[in-house]
């Protein structure tokens, strides 16, 4: 929702980062390890951002490490973990088990509905499960009752309306035109659903050519947008590169180790004392884990090594 | 192919889950869930090959991956797919009552099939959290059928305690079994009709009609009734027919390794379970 | 430049219609619309550069068509286009409270500017069939604001009576306007505010805010406020400060000339409306 | 809706027709004078289908022309017209105003909206603007209630379930997927809101090429599809052709003359006489009407004459 016509939109990081307000229900794109705004979350941790509401489905990395870095009050995901393939989501839960973060935990389709009433500017729709789940005891918002048509049970959920959505998408113009490749997950309903959107993107492409491929999202619904090769890493933006797992797993060691060594061991390394995406880029391995990241492109092999990697 | 030959639990356990899924349905697996992943994959390449297969959380419809990922949202998942949906396309299928069928587990089961994927103690004093249902919670109370697995029916002993997965009572109930904490699924007009399959790393179980409890219906060749009974804190119903599962045939094994190189069905089990070998 | 130049009324018409929209603003124009089709796509190529242009039920944003077709629905409409939409979203838009504008007609239209596009009588015995209020509806209380166009200002005398098009009550309302059947705007809780602006081949026209009636606000050089008055059944309100309009420059024509080579602005009119032309 | 999993769904224009019940609702896909299924339903026509509820949004040729040919009991359409290109729909006002067929009027976003409840499964939405119509006299199955969030006056409309939505494609294969070009007006909604779908497509592709392609819609939402050249005609299907101006011109005479001179001239013609497609192909002006209307793409000013020419 919102209409946004400024013919460029393009701003810096900083400037992104500091569109968003403590305390803002903030929807983050991608899910799981795949495609989320991660450069945009540790500027949001340099700047101090406070008391973050995020919502969305199944995620992983993002709203660990946002967690982590303190500057989330409350989660309203369906699910938070790094799969069998790391496990646990350990900053996440210790937010949560110290009480630091407020547990609003939903499930997918609930909160896609909540979504989509946003996005059709109506106040609240009907779903027909949620019944039987103690989720219900989360949501006191929610409204059971019986269906006027046919007389069955039903649940009415409000619209959710995040203040911002923040998407890493593979191309965008000036102009705020996004090209996103799928999977979407719930990107293109979190464009839609909030009041402002901010893009980071792999690339800055031309409008002229932004429009001979199609854009996937029309200009008017981005607020703002920044140019941030590797803005997703350590989780993967195919088709540029795969997630980082050797990085990951640097990450969940000391993570799950305390909130102490995670400070230590991994925030002052990765965000507080970097100045610059080229410094990033550098502490994480420079151009030969880049290249090592875009080899999945060049056989199955080389693809499947980067899920063994640690 | 006479020759004797080896296979693991982990090859056994998703030939188990691939049973449940029938011909020509429509199937999902969710996040967090390698076996459900390489058992659908593995239906869609041998005894269901016109189920309609959606990969996870990607979306893709009947994907072909060159090889399963340790993760459900990778781009791994979407290759070689027939189309593109977006994930909402399959939850609006699931509440239109038209998804036959879903994949779930718990660290926490009761003998009604709920599960607690969310946490042990309360929203306001959580003692420990859990992932979270992700979709579990509406497509428990949607799809037509879903199969429960978990290979943690082991129950593990801390001193002088045991804590169980299949529990008495879930300390919270995210995804719905067959009678809630609210009231059975047609007193609450839910669409689908609930588990009807649960697979264990001990045995494999449906749900008596009357009772709508949890009841054994086969074992694996080295497991018995008294292991899975003691296994199980609730008290537990035993087909009078339980049988040893039927053995994949070195076929389907064959495919399942091929599928999955880099094992991802491993994933999920304690380590000393993956010992367990069987001869076919 | 200074030689005198000739324009029509279907040219001053479509300035007049394309002057009720803002810059940085969403626009929409329905089906049955050539008059707001040329006025939009003129208003973009002018004094409107960033306004978000939905070229019509073809869906297309920011469309630059090569020329403007006789119907909404065709490829042309979506030539040189930005990105596409689905015509949902342009609704969800609006019900958002954040479509800045659309276009509607009616064959009656009273004084709060209620418009019938439906019928004559009743559903079940129905004497005229219009062809019905598409997207108008919904939109007419959606849109921030709207315009509403018609060419058919003129009452037309059938024997000794007399028929008109702005009538004292109108039989069916199909759009809402100022006052409804059923109440104001807001005792109904309606998101958007009204008409604004009535243009029609007599006149130009908003409305009082006090009583929410149409208000005659300019003429056309050739039409007196007493024309307008004979052609209006219901009681009209007159700005006390009427003018004539202001007229377009030679190169505003000239983009509407370039844009709408098949005259599809001329469409609207009764033959003779045609030939009242100005000079400029 | 619905679950297809056929792995042959090609059948014949009369198999097809005859998935069609008498009374049953069709969502009837295009809109105006683009892309709408006229073969198959002048298939309907000659096996004498009766009392169809057409529902949709903006229609114009479809709607008159299966008023015109006795096939109709309702029409739930939101607008029907030639617009101001041929204004008023004959056939349709005739139907209407002798009783003929039933008048259920509904407008755009609340039939979208009403879609939208049966894609989704649940049985009804919200929709904030019908207040102040009368079209809600129209509809005596809504209910007006009072948003139990806001506080504030809300419609809530029932999901509307076709029996069937009957679609015209550029591309099927015989799988069921389709490839639809943009303006899709209604029809993905059709699709998905509808419990039969049944699709004529301009060709029929291999299924290798369609999902090199990209499906536009999954095989497993489709019920049948039929081979059907110039199965829009007179309506356009680009980029096969454009819409027949010639033709629809003479439709137009014979309607507008009364109902006798349109079966007279028109449906003895074009429907009832006619044995194949290429019967039809040759009545409409043969090799030369399919490539004047096909030329449409050598130049503006040819793609201008089509719309000049009566």
């Amino acid at each position: 929702m919102g209409v946004f016509t400024d013919r460029n939109k393009l701003v810096t990081m900083e400037k992104a980062a500091s569109m968003i307000n403590d305390g803002d229900i903030v929807a983050v794109g991608g899910g799981l390890c795949m495609r989320e705004p991660i450069a945009l979350l540790r500027e949001l941790m340099r700047q101090g951002r406070r008391d973050l509401h995020l919502v969305g489905t199944a995620h992983g990395f993002d709203v660990d490490f946002a967690c982590g870095g303190g500057i989330v009050g409350a989660v309203q995901e369906t699910h938070v973990s790094f799969e069998q393939d790391f496990g646990l989501a350990p900053n996440y839960r210790r937010a949560c088990e110290t009480g630091q973060v407020k547990i609003r935990e939903n499930c997918c389709n609930t909160i896609i509905m909540q979504l989509r009433a946003s996005e059709f500017g109506i106040p609240f729709v009907p779903v027909r499960s949620i019944k039987g789940s103690d989720e219900i005891k989360l949501h006191p918002e929610f409204k059971p009752m019986i269906d006027p048509f046919t007389g069955k049970k039903i649940v009415l959920v409000p619209a959710l309306v995040p203040d911002v959505a923040i998407i890493h998408a593979q191309k965008a113009d000036i102009h705020g035109n996004l090209k996103i490749m799928p999977p979407y997950v719930a990107d293109v309903l979190f464009i839609r659903a909030s009041k402002k959107v901010i893009v980071t993107a792999e690339e800055i492409i031309p409008e002229k050519e932004m429009i001979e491929e199609g854009p996937t999202i029309p200009y008017y619904e981005t607020t703002a947008v920044v140019e941030a090769p590797f803005g997703a890493h350590p989780t993967s933006c195919y088709p540029y590169y795969a997630y980082d797992r050797e990085h990951i797993s640097e990450y969940i060691k000391s993570a799950g180790e305390s909130a102490e060594a995670f400070k230590e061991r991994y925030l002052n390394k990765y965000v507080y004392g970097v100045k610059s995406p080229e410094e990033y880029l550098e502490k994480i391995g420079g151009k030969a884990k880049r290249d090592r990241l875009a080899s999945w492109k060049e056989s199955q092999e080389r693809w499947m090594e980067l899920f063994s990697y640690e | 192919m006479s020759e004797r030959f080896e296979i693991g639990i982990d090859e056994l356990f998703v030939v188990n889950v691939a049973r449940t899924i029938k011909d020509k349905t429509t199937v999902f697996h969710g996040v967090s869930s390698p076996i459900p992943m390489v058992a659908m994959y593995f239906a869609k390449l041998t005894h269901a090959k016109d189920m309609v297969y959606f990969g996870g959380v990607s979306s893709a419809v009947d994907p072909n991956p060159p090889f399963l990922p340790p993760t459900t949202n990778d781009w791994v998942m979407i290759q070689g797919r027939t189309a593109m949906v977006t994930v909402d396309k399959i939850f609006d299928l699931a509440q239109r009552g038209e998804l036959d069928r879903s994949f779930f587990s718990g660290a926490q089961i009761d003998k009604y099939g709920n599960q607690n994927v969310s946490m042990i103690g309360t929203p306001e004093k959580c003692k420990i959290k859990f992932p979270g249902g992700a979709g579990g919670c509406n497509l428990s109370g949607d799809c037509v059928n879903y199969t429960i697995w978990t290979t943690r029916h082991r129950a593990q002993r801390k001193g002088d305690r045991k804590f169980f997965t299949f529990v008495n009572k879930c300390d919270f109930v995210t995804n719905v079994g067959h009678v809630t904490p609210y009231g059975r699924r047609e007193e609450l007009d839910l669409v689908g009709n609930g588990p009807d399959w649960v697979v264990t790393e001990l045995g494999v179980f449906d749900f008596d009609e009357k009772t709508r409890s949890m009841r054994l219906r086969y074992l694996y060749p080295d497991t018995t009734v008294s292991d899975v009974i003691d296994n199980t804190e609730f008290e537990l119903i035993v087909h009078p027919d339980v049988r040893v599962m039927e053995m994949p045939s070195r076929a389907e094994v064959e495919v399942i390794r091929r599928i999955d190189p880099l094992g991802v069905r491993k994933l999920e089990y304690p380590e000393r379970e993956l010992s367990r070998r069987f001869t076919i």
